[in-house]
């Protein structure tokens, strides 16, 4: 209410890009299909199945060893570039590792960017985010002029320089996909804040009397999280991929056990040659997106009150 | 030739994620050419999806026609081919909708959308189509039908849009035109209006209509025949005076006697239907009602009543039809007694503050308080101003409810807002207890917040959908009290069971619950802390009339209780009536009226009241020329000079243009600001 | 006959020009790059790649012959002063640069001075130049130039494409931009650089100053001659397979070998000389300032299996810190270290490194840790040489922290924070030996190696201004063995330049330093 | 209007000039020297990389670089690039619409194929068509351009010989690229057209128009399309500028000439003023693309025209 009209317009712009880029489908939503046709992609056999897919990823990361069969730092030299065979279901690298292997070790690593890039962001953005939504005023439009600028340096720049900055690494790898997805968490959380305040709930409180930090907290972050906990979901995948692009850029990190992006970029000059080297880990980085997609959606689903409340 | 609708033993299942559910069982019903027949019940008893299933609009909702038959003019509806019920859509049957605003695609024209929609069904010039739309806007009677054409939904006011809706439906010369509840969204003056346009075009097109409606002073009004759902059944149907007079089913009779009308006293306790009505996934056996029903027997509850004939084309689907229409009649006679008997008892029950107001000692007074609202500006764009409230002077007594009415925009909810300061004023005091109330974030303000409660409208949006129940209810404890999460927990359980809720539900979550249990949460919640003064805003709006009714009972029997005192803002004038001691009318930001309930509505002094009062369905003023107000309520942006009802007063002369009347005693306790009370 | 000219170009498949032929006239040449050159101002350039350009526009006053020795180009004659404090060299007298400036002595006074004039910003020209001083215009085609100090270096350094010579003329009227707009004596001229696209040149008509060594002396047989600037190697390498380019260079090692198979494709190779790719150990940080901890990764480490298995049999193993073909190049070194885990064992547990419950060795509560510094991106696959490394040096019980980084300058030369670090360089004489193994004295500067051994530096000192070749050789022979003995360095791999090239393109050559020589090309219908 | 443009315009400018001034900053902090990077510094001399830093101007205070920097610019003057010491104005121009070509290439396919697979798959929830195009966009979120684009060089130029593998010129070139960014964009808009068309399908105007006995495709295309565009328009904004971003790889993988790689380039180099440029051009692009996105937002949205122009 006290945001200039401008303000209000983006945020309800970016209200309705989070509500409708989020799939969200209304009640009652339409489909012709009838009963007797086959239904495709029914959620729930498509979710389990990438739920499965997850928890499958997440022992990899887990207790590789119990998974992978070979070390996946063990080079055999005089099994090189070696087509998926029984030996080595998806073949084996120029080192002569087992690529199997080192995808399920490098699932760790990759879980590990993912995660803690998307953490890291969605932690700043979301302070930014709720700090400018909730404050207000100039505060709010000193920091969204800042995730501006942000947004208008390219990540790739701040990547580069991050990494030029504190030397490569897995940790700052992570911090400089993070900071380059700070802004976009920041807007959704913004125009989240900003829509959640008006609600009725937040006025009902306020009525009572209760303290704007409690109703901040209590009310207002929790109500304001799904759709940033959903974008965050995407980020999970588009953060490995990210990490990829960077490895592709001369800028990963040399680890004993690389995760997918390395391999993927590592593997791709032998594409004409050896073309499993880098298709089977970009399988695995298309499966945990998918996965995470579908599961994004439904989880989406049932934390959107709205629709629980519905037959 | 024509035979009309017809529509036998329609069962309509619709596809949800928790399986198929059937919303429509074995319906059947008749429209003949030229008659109207009205669809009334409760929400989701089906009246949407049943029409919509009439034009087979189901196909796109997961809906499926999975029994029975709908015939138009002789012809099978359910089984015809997609395209050819393309070409009956619009053309032979057409259909309005509840809200004006969301039927329209905002992004084109209203012209556009009209002659589109003539372009679906017939090959014609663009200009030829765009002057017949013309016509047909100034036929709904529109004003300035050229310059409409070219404006988008959103330049348009409801009932304008509802007008032009109407028009677009009788552009392809529709045998039957549905309306579904074409009139809810829409304030009361206009709501007649749009009636009183549509019986004109029935007449004058010899359409037949069906129209639905949730307001049985709609259905009187309108309906030559009446059909009652309950649940997805049909509990009853026939002629529209004999269903409203002597129903033959037991819920037609608890409907009737839930909604509020001017033969019930005001304080009485309302006779509301217990309970609430069954979801689509629990549906219970047998009778549908019989959960609710004072006559339900064994056979209810094991076998389902066919809608039996009742005799003078009446059909009634109840195993007591013959018990059910006795006890209704003898209902109604205590009604037309019982006033006069009771009346005394009753006030005798209100605490005595409450009656006479003056001699009680003021606890809210409102001095001219003033809220504009900028909008705009900055962007380059030229800032202006929205008198929300404009100069409103008033004064609350200890222990009496006042109510404020006025249609919708005229500030009402602001002036509620103001008077518990939740929104600093532009202008102007609030005095509470003879003290200036502390504003906003200001030290003193939590402590007020005890004292002064708000019940809200929207009893779901208005609660944190993350939260339980029992979370809800306590929030004002934990800001408030000190309370152990243990007595929280046991206070919560007793003010639950205060509004007739169980206590052991406070782990469940709202979307769990109806409508009126929301509601109900909603109240628990306001009174925790024992306030003095309850602001409720529009507490039962969006209740059915079953459920509206045991929300009023429970507020009337709290405030006797707790002797409350309490602001009771609605535009349901009956409503109101029957709850308040004083009543004040606003219009455009300004109070236009205010007196005490019953004198109001004996001897209105301000034309808008007048109008307002005679824009209740089936009031005895209602249709009557004289006293409607005309076209729509102006932009409060630009208040008219003068009176601002001036524009839409009957009897407005040269001096109401000029001057703002004053506030002039009428009678005992009743001031007017018009410069010709009636 | 074989590839044409003096070159040491050894046709992997196919060979250019194989069937001998007569000369095509015409046509255009587009040849790939790997990376883009950095200016065509070879006083500013820092990049081998853009010499491969200079090649073409420019000449330089000498050229290195395929035998090592050094040959007449726009110099015809040279002589040194007794002391070897300056040279005089006789010009060519019909040689004009391509804006019409006609190449005298005063042209070479003007490049070198201008070379060390600060103003000019120039960089690796300047370090060749070294310790060049002054010039002195005898007549208009003789000049005299004059040294700092004596250097048996400096003359093989003006065969380097670094001091290819600019037109006065044009550098003078650029300025900052001549880069942009280059002007030399060579056999093609610049016609346009779009950047990180393309460089064009066209055919000098004019040319009639080749090199007496080269098939081809007269203008060009092509019309023109592109480069194109294409960093991907799939890319690179798709562009020859698909025809879009006649010439792709550094072709990975596993499609060598799928080319080598492929009927519309030829591939071309030679062995640079200079310094091989050397992985050199900081002698400043412990524990690899002692003798045996370097024997031990020497032992520890099989170079040839590593070289055998990312090249694929490509690479040449390198024994020395020359390469072969260099002056003194010393072979008895070859073969001389074999891989013997038991002896790198036994010499860490001989320095008190006992193995730890990880298997890492560990002394006085440190671990045995070694800090592998190497740039990126992953360059003739050398990121996976680390990788490879450091699971051997697991066997022994040795740590490797493999950092890769795309900032050198500032990890290596600035911090110099490495314990490992590989590099190569191409050259032409042993001298460059200095800059990496002798002592130095100024401040903030010192070698790869951080060595101080008054025994290699007079070694080196004599070899800068030993006349005689043969005592030249000897003493650098003796630096090698000593590198060698103190286990000083790993030597790696010597790099093979790599062309892969479409059927048609016929008498493409290279010369000692592996840059391609494009006067004699001809393009086969 | 004209005092709204003169607003816009300042706040552009100020997003402008922060990231310049951030870009600065940071290469400000960075370690290390671009000195060093432009000579082979084992044979070059200490004073000579002295003397080099002294001719770029390298050893001035940070105040009185960045006053200089600006002062310079606002003469038209952003310097000359540290490595090839050309100007760096002329140098990103002559890239620039190699890259504003790319990118607008790119996003048109992306549009379209997002356009085109969401509509049917948002009519048709639930069904093949929509399972199909969830894949497919999930697909393209989940792969690494560098990798599609290798991909399809050696499908379609090296095996099928039907479009050149690289450069910049001609049409022909600009398929492939724009194909393998364009996916990636596409993927998402699938995503968000679906959810908004959901979105949107559910709104009770879609009822009157079918009720109006309009065709099916006249429904989906002429109404429910514009409408779901709306909140569509802000994400395929900021997918253009991701896409923008994304050229730094998809130009090094085809070798096109571009900002993108100026800018991978100037950033090893730390060449400052080229970074800078390229900064420059890209806020304003960014700026561009904002515009763009509001000025699209009132051709389908008549009630944001209306309230823009109006009053
Ligand atoms: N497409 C659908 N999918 C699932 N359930 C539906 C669908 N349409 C209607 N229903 C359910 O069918 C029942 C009847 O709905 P309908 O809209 O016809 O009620 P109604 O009588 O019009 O109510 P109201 O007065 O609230 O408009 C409700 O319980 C509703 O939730
Ligand atoms: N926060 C606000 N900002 C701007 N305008 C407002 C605000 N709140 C209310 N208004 C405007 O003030 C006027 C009065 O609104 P208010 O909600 O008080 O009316 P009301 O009588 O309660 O109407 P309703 O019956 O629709 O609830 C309306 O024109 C409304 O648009
Ligand atoms: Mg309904
Ligand atoms: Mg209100």
């Amino acid at each position: 209410m006290k945001h200039s009209a401008a303000a209000a317009k983006t945020s309800g712009r970016l209200r309705r890009i989070r509500q409708a880029g989020l799939d969200k489908a209304p009640c009652g939503a339409q489909h012709r299909t009838s009963g007797t046709k086959l239904r495709f992609g029914s959620a729930d056999v498509l979710t389990g199945l990438a739920g499965i897919a997850v928890s499958f990823l997440v022992l990899c990361a887990l207790v590789p060893g119990w998974i992978a069969p070979y070390s996946p730092t063990e080079m055999n030299t005089a099994a090189i570039l070696q087509a998926p065979s029984v030996l080595h279901p998806l073949g084996t690298d120029y080192f002569g590792r087992d690529v199997f292997s080192l995808i399920v070790y490098g699932t760790r690593d990759s879980l590990l960017i993912g995660i803690c890039s998307v953490l890291v962001g969605v932690l700043i953005g979301g302070t930014l985010g709720t700090l400018a939504g909730y404050a207000g005023g100039k505060l709010d439009t000193v920091l969204m002029r800042l995730m501006d600028v942000l947004l208008t340096v390219p990540g790739i720049l701040l990547a580069l320089t991050i990494a030029a900055a504190l030397g490569p690494g897995l940790r700052n790898i992570v911090l400089a996909i993070a900071i380059s997805s700070v802004p976009g968490y920041a807007r959704v959380m913004r125009g989240q804040i900003l829509a959640i305040r008006r609600r009725g709930y937040v006025f009902a409180s306020r009525a009572i009397g209760a303290r704007p930090s409690s109703i901040l907290i209590r009310h207002v972050l929790p109500n304001s999280a799904a759709p940033l906990l959903v974008m965050a979901t995407l980020g999970l995948g588009s953060s490995i991929l990210a990490g990829a692009g960077l490895s592709f850029l001369g800028l990963g990190v040399l680890k004993e056990i690389p995760d997918w992006g390395a391999l993927l970029s590592q593997g791709r000059g032998y594409l004409t040659v050896a073309w499993w080297i880098c298709t089977f880990p970009g399988l695995a980085i298309t499966l945990f997106v998918l996965s995470i997609n579908l599961i994004g959606d439904r989880w989406r689903d049932a934390v959107d009150p709205k629709r629980k409340g519905k037959v | 030739m024509k035979t009309g609708l017809e529509v036998k033993e329609l069962t309509i299942d619709v596809h949800t994620p928790r399986g198929t559910l059937t919303a429509v069982s074995e319906i059947s019903f008749d429209i003949a050419p030229g008659e109207t027949v009205c669809l009334v019940g409760e929400s989701g008893s089906g009246k949407t999806i049943a029409s919509k299933a009439i034009m087979r609009l189901t196909d796109y909702e997961n809906g499926r026609i999975a029994g029975g038959h709908i015939r138009l003019g002789g012809q099978s509806i359910e089984s015809l081919p997609d395209h050819l019920v393309r070409g009956l859509r619009g053309r032979r049957i057409a259909m309005i909708f509840q809200e004006p605003m969301a039927a329209f695609d905002p992004v084109f024209t209203i012209g556009s959308q009209i002659v589109e929609t003539m372009r679906a069904h017939r090959r014609e010039k663009k200009s030829v189509l765009q002057q017949e739309g013309v016509e047909l806007l100034r036929r709904v009677g529109i004003p300035e039908p050229e310059l409409r054409m070219k404006q988008y939904p959103g330049e348009l006011s409801g009932g304008m849009l509802q007008r032009a809706m109407i028009a677009m439906a009788l552009s392809g010369g529709p045998e039957l035109l549905i309306a579904d509840e074409p009139t809810t969204a829409l304030d009361v003056t206009v709501q007649a209006q749009i009636l009183e346009l549509l019986d004109e075009l029935k007449e004058s097109l010899g359409m037949s209509i069906l129209l639905i409606t949730h307001d049985l002073g709609v259905a009187a009004q309108m309906a030559d025949r009446i059909v009652v759902l309950y649940a997805g059944r049909v509990a009853e149907q026939g002629p529209a005076a004999e269903v409203l007079t002597a129903p033959r089913h037991p819920y037609t009779s608890g409907l009737l006697n839930s909604a509020l009308t001017q033969d019930i006293r005001r304080g009485e306790r309302l006779r509301a239907i217990e309970g609430s009505p069954p979801g689509l996934a629990d549906m219970p056996g047998g009778c549908r009602f019989h959960p609710r029903c004072a006559y339900a027997s064994d056979r209810c509850r094991e076998s389902v009543p066919p809608l039996s004939d009742q005799g003078s084309g009446r059909l009634a689907a109840c195993w007591h039809a013959d018990e059910a229409a006795a006890g209704a009649a003898a209902a109604s006679f205590a009604a037309a007694v019982q006033p006069e008997v009771s009346r005394p008892l009753l006030q005798a029950a209100l605490p005595v503050a409450a009656i006479n107001g003056k001699a009680s000692p003021i606890l809210l007074e409102a001095q001219n308080l003033k809220k504009h609202y900028p909008i705009g500006g900055g962007w380059g764009r030229r800032k202006r101003v929205i008198h929300a409230v404009d100069g409103v002077s008033l004064s609350i007594a200890e222990g009496e409810t006042f109510g404020l009415v006025g249609e919708s925009g005229s500030g009402k909810s602001t002036l509620g807002r103001l008077l518990l300061q939740l929104e600093s004023q532009t202008e102007g005091r609030v005095l509470y207890g003879g003290e200036e109330l502390s504003p906003q974030g200001s030290r003193r303000w939590r402590e007020t917040r005890r004292d002064l409660q708000i019940i809200h409208q929207d009893p779901y949006g208005t609660v944190d959908p993350r939260w339980n129940i029992g979370e809800i209810i306590a929030e004002p404890l934990g800001v408030h009290t000190k309370l152990t999460a243990a007595e929280r927990r046991g206070r919560v359980g007793e003010l639950l069971e205060q509004v007739g809720l169980q206590s052991s539900w406070q782990d469940r979550y709202p979307h769990e619950f109806s409508g009126g249990q929301r509601q109900r949460i909603g109240i628990a919640r306001a009174i925790a802390v024992n306030p003095r003064f309850i602001l409720a805003d529009e507490a039962v709006s969006a209740l059915d009339v079953s459920v509206q009714a045991q929300i009023v009972n429970l507020l009337q029997d709290l405030q006797r209780q707790l002797g409350l005192t309490s602001l009771f803002i609605a535009h349901g004038l009956q409503v109101v009536r029957h709850i308040s001691n004083r009543i004040g009318v606003m219009y455009l930001g300004k109070l236009v009226e205010v007196a005490p309930s019953e004198e109001l509505f004996r001897r209105p002094a301000h034309p808008y009241t007048r109008a307002l009062l005679s824009s209740i369905p089936g009031s005895p003023q209602a249709g009557n020329e004289t006293f409607t107000a005309k076209g729509e309520i102006p932009s409060p942006m630009n208040p008219p000079a003068g009176c601002r009802f001036h524009t839409r007063c009957p009897i407005a002369t040269d001096l109401c243009r000029r001057a703002e009347p004053a506030f002039v005693s009428v009678g005992s306790g009743h001031t007017a600001a018009c410069h010709y009370p009636l | 006959g074989p590839a044409p000219g003096g070159s040491t170009a050894k046709a992997a498949s196919g060979t250019a020009g194989s069937a001998a032929s007569t000369p095509v006239q015409g046509g255009e040449l587009t040849y790939a790059l790997a990376t883009s050159p950095d200016t065509l101002d070879p006083r500013r350039s820092g990049l081998a790649v853009s010499v491969r350009v200079f090649g073409a526009l420019y000449d330089t006053l000498l050229i290195r012959n395929a035998d090592g020795s050094l040959g007449p180009s726009l110099a015809t004659e040279w002589k040194a002063s007794e002391g070897g404090l300056s040279y005089t060299l006789k010009l060519r007298d019909d040689v004009k640069f391509q804006d019409g400036t006609p190449f005298n002595a005063e042209a070479v006074k003007y490049n070198f001075d201008s070379i060390i004039d600060p103003e000019t910003k120039a960089a690796n020209a300047l370090a060749l130049l070294h310790p060049y001083k002054s010039s002195e215009v005898i007549d208009e085609h003789t000049i005299k130039l004059n040294l700092e100090t004596p250097s048996q270096a400096f003359l093989g350094n003006l065969s380097q494409g670094m001091l290819s010579l600019v037109s006065p003329t044009a550098a003078q009227k650029d300025g900052e931009n001549y880069g942009k707009n280059p002007v030399g004596t060579g056999p093609f001229k610049f016609v346009s650089w779009s950047e990180n696209a393309e460089i064009k040149l066209a055919k000098n008509p004019d040319y009639a100053w080749g090199s007496a060594e080269s098939p081809n002396t007269g203008a060009a047989y092509l019309d023109a001659l592109t480069f194109k600037i294409v960093p991907e190697e799939a890319t690179r390498i798709g562009g020859v397979q698909s025809g879009q380019v006649l010439a792709a260079e550094t072709v990975p090692p596993q499609n060598v070998v799928a080319l080598q198979n492929d009927p519309n494709a030829q591939l071309l190779q030679t062995n640079t000389i200079g310094f091989p790719y050397t992985l050199f150990f900081n002698l400043e940080h412990e524990p690899w300032n002692e003798l045996k901890a370097r024997q031990a990764v020497q032992y520890a480490v099989d170079l040839d299996s590593i070289v055998k298995t990312l090249y694929l049999g490509t690479y040449e193993r390198a024994w020395s810190s020359v390469t072969p073909g260099i002056l003194g190049y010393d072979e008895s070194l070859e073969g001389q270290i074999k891989p013997d885990t038991a002896k790198a064992n036994a010499l860490l547990d001989e320095l008190g490194w006992v193995k730890g419950a990880d298997g890492i060795r560990v002394k006085d509560g440190k671990k045995l840790t070694l800090h592998y510094v190497d740039g990126s991106p992953n360059r003739e696959k050398r990121n996976d040489i680390a990788a490879m490394i450091r699971e051997q040096l697991k066997a022994i019980g040795i740590e490797t922290e493999v950092e890769i980084t795309q900032d050198i300058a500032t990890v290596v030369y600035q911090n110099w924070d490495y314990d490992l670090y590989g590099n190569s360089q191409v050259n032409s004489d042993p001298h460059g030996l200095a800059s990496f193994y002798h002592s130095t004295e100024e401040e903030g500067r010192r070698t790869l190696s951080g060595l101080s051994d008054p025994q290699v530096d007079e070694w080196l000192d004599q070899g800068a201004i030993e006349p005689d070749e043969a005592k030249r050789a000897e003493l650098y022979k003796k630096v090698q063995q000593y590198i060698s003995d103190q286990a000083l360095i790993l030597p790696v791999y010597v790099f093979p330049y790599t062309v892969a090239a479409g059927r048609s393109v016929q008498g493409l050559a290279f010369d000692p330093f592996g840059y391609p020589i494009f006067n004699d090309v001809y393009l086969q219908k | 209007m004209l005092q709204a443009i003169a607003s816009r315009l300042a706040s552009s400018l100020l997003v402008i000039v922060g990231s310049l001034a951030l870009v600065f900053c940071i290469f400000y902090l960075l370690p290390g020297d671009p000195v060093l990077s432009m000579v082979d510094p084992t044979s070059v001399s200490p004073e000579v990389i002295e003397n080099l830093r002294e001719q770029l101007g390298l050893n001035r205070p940070f105040h009185e670089r960045l006053l200089t920097y600006f002062g310079d610019m606002l003469t038209g003057d952003f310097g000359r690039s540290l490595v090839g010491s050309e100007p760096v104005l002329p140098k990103i121009l002559h890239q620039v619409p190699a890259t504003l070509l790319l990118t607008a290439a790119s996003s048109l396919i992306a549009i379209v194929v997002g356009v085109a697979l969401g509509v049917p798959s948002a009519v048709r929830k639930g069904g093949l068509i929509d399972f199909a195009a969830r894949i497919v966009g999930l697909f393209g979120i989940s792969m690494p351009t560098f990798w599609s684009g290798i991909l399809l060089i050696l499908i379609f130029s090296v095996q099928l010989k039907w479009l050149p593998a690289m450069g910049s010129d001609g049409w022909a070139t600009l398929v492939m690229p724009a194909l393998a960014l364009g996916f990636v964009g596409a993927g998402s808009i699938v995503r968000m057209v679906r959810g908004s068309m959901l979105e949107v399908l559910g709104e009770p105007f879609v009822t009157t128009l079918r009720a109006k006995g309009l065709r099916e495709r006249l429904v989906q295309y002429k109404h429910v399309l514009r409408n779901a565009l709306i909140p569509a328009v802000t994400l395929i904004g900021m997918q253009i500028g991701d896409m923008l971003a994304g050229t730094v790889i998809i130009e090094t993988v085809f070798s096109r000439q571009g900002v993108g790689r100026i800018l991978a380039d100037a950033i090893m180099a730390k060449d400052l003023p080229v970074v800078q440029g390229v900064v420059f051009f890209t806020a304003i692009v960014y700026v561009g693309i904002n515009l763009l996105v509001d000025l699209s937002y009132a051709a389908i949205d008549p009630r944001i025209r209306r309230r823009g122009a109006g009053q």
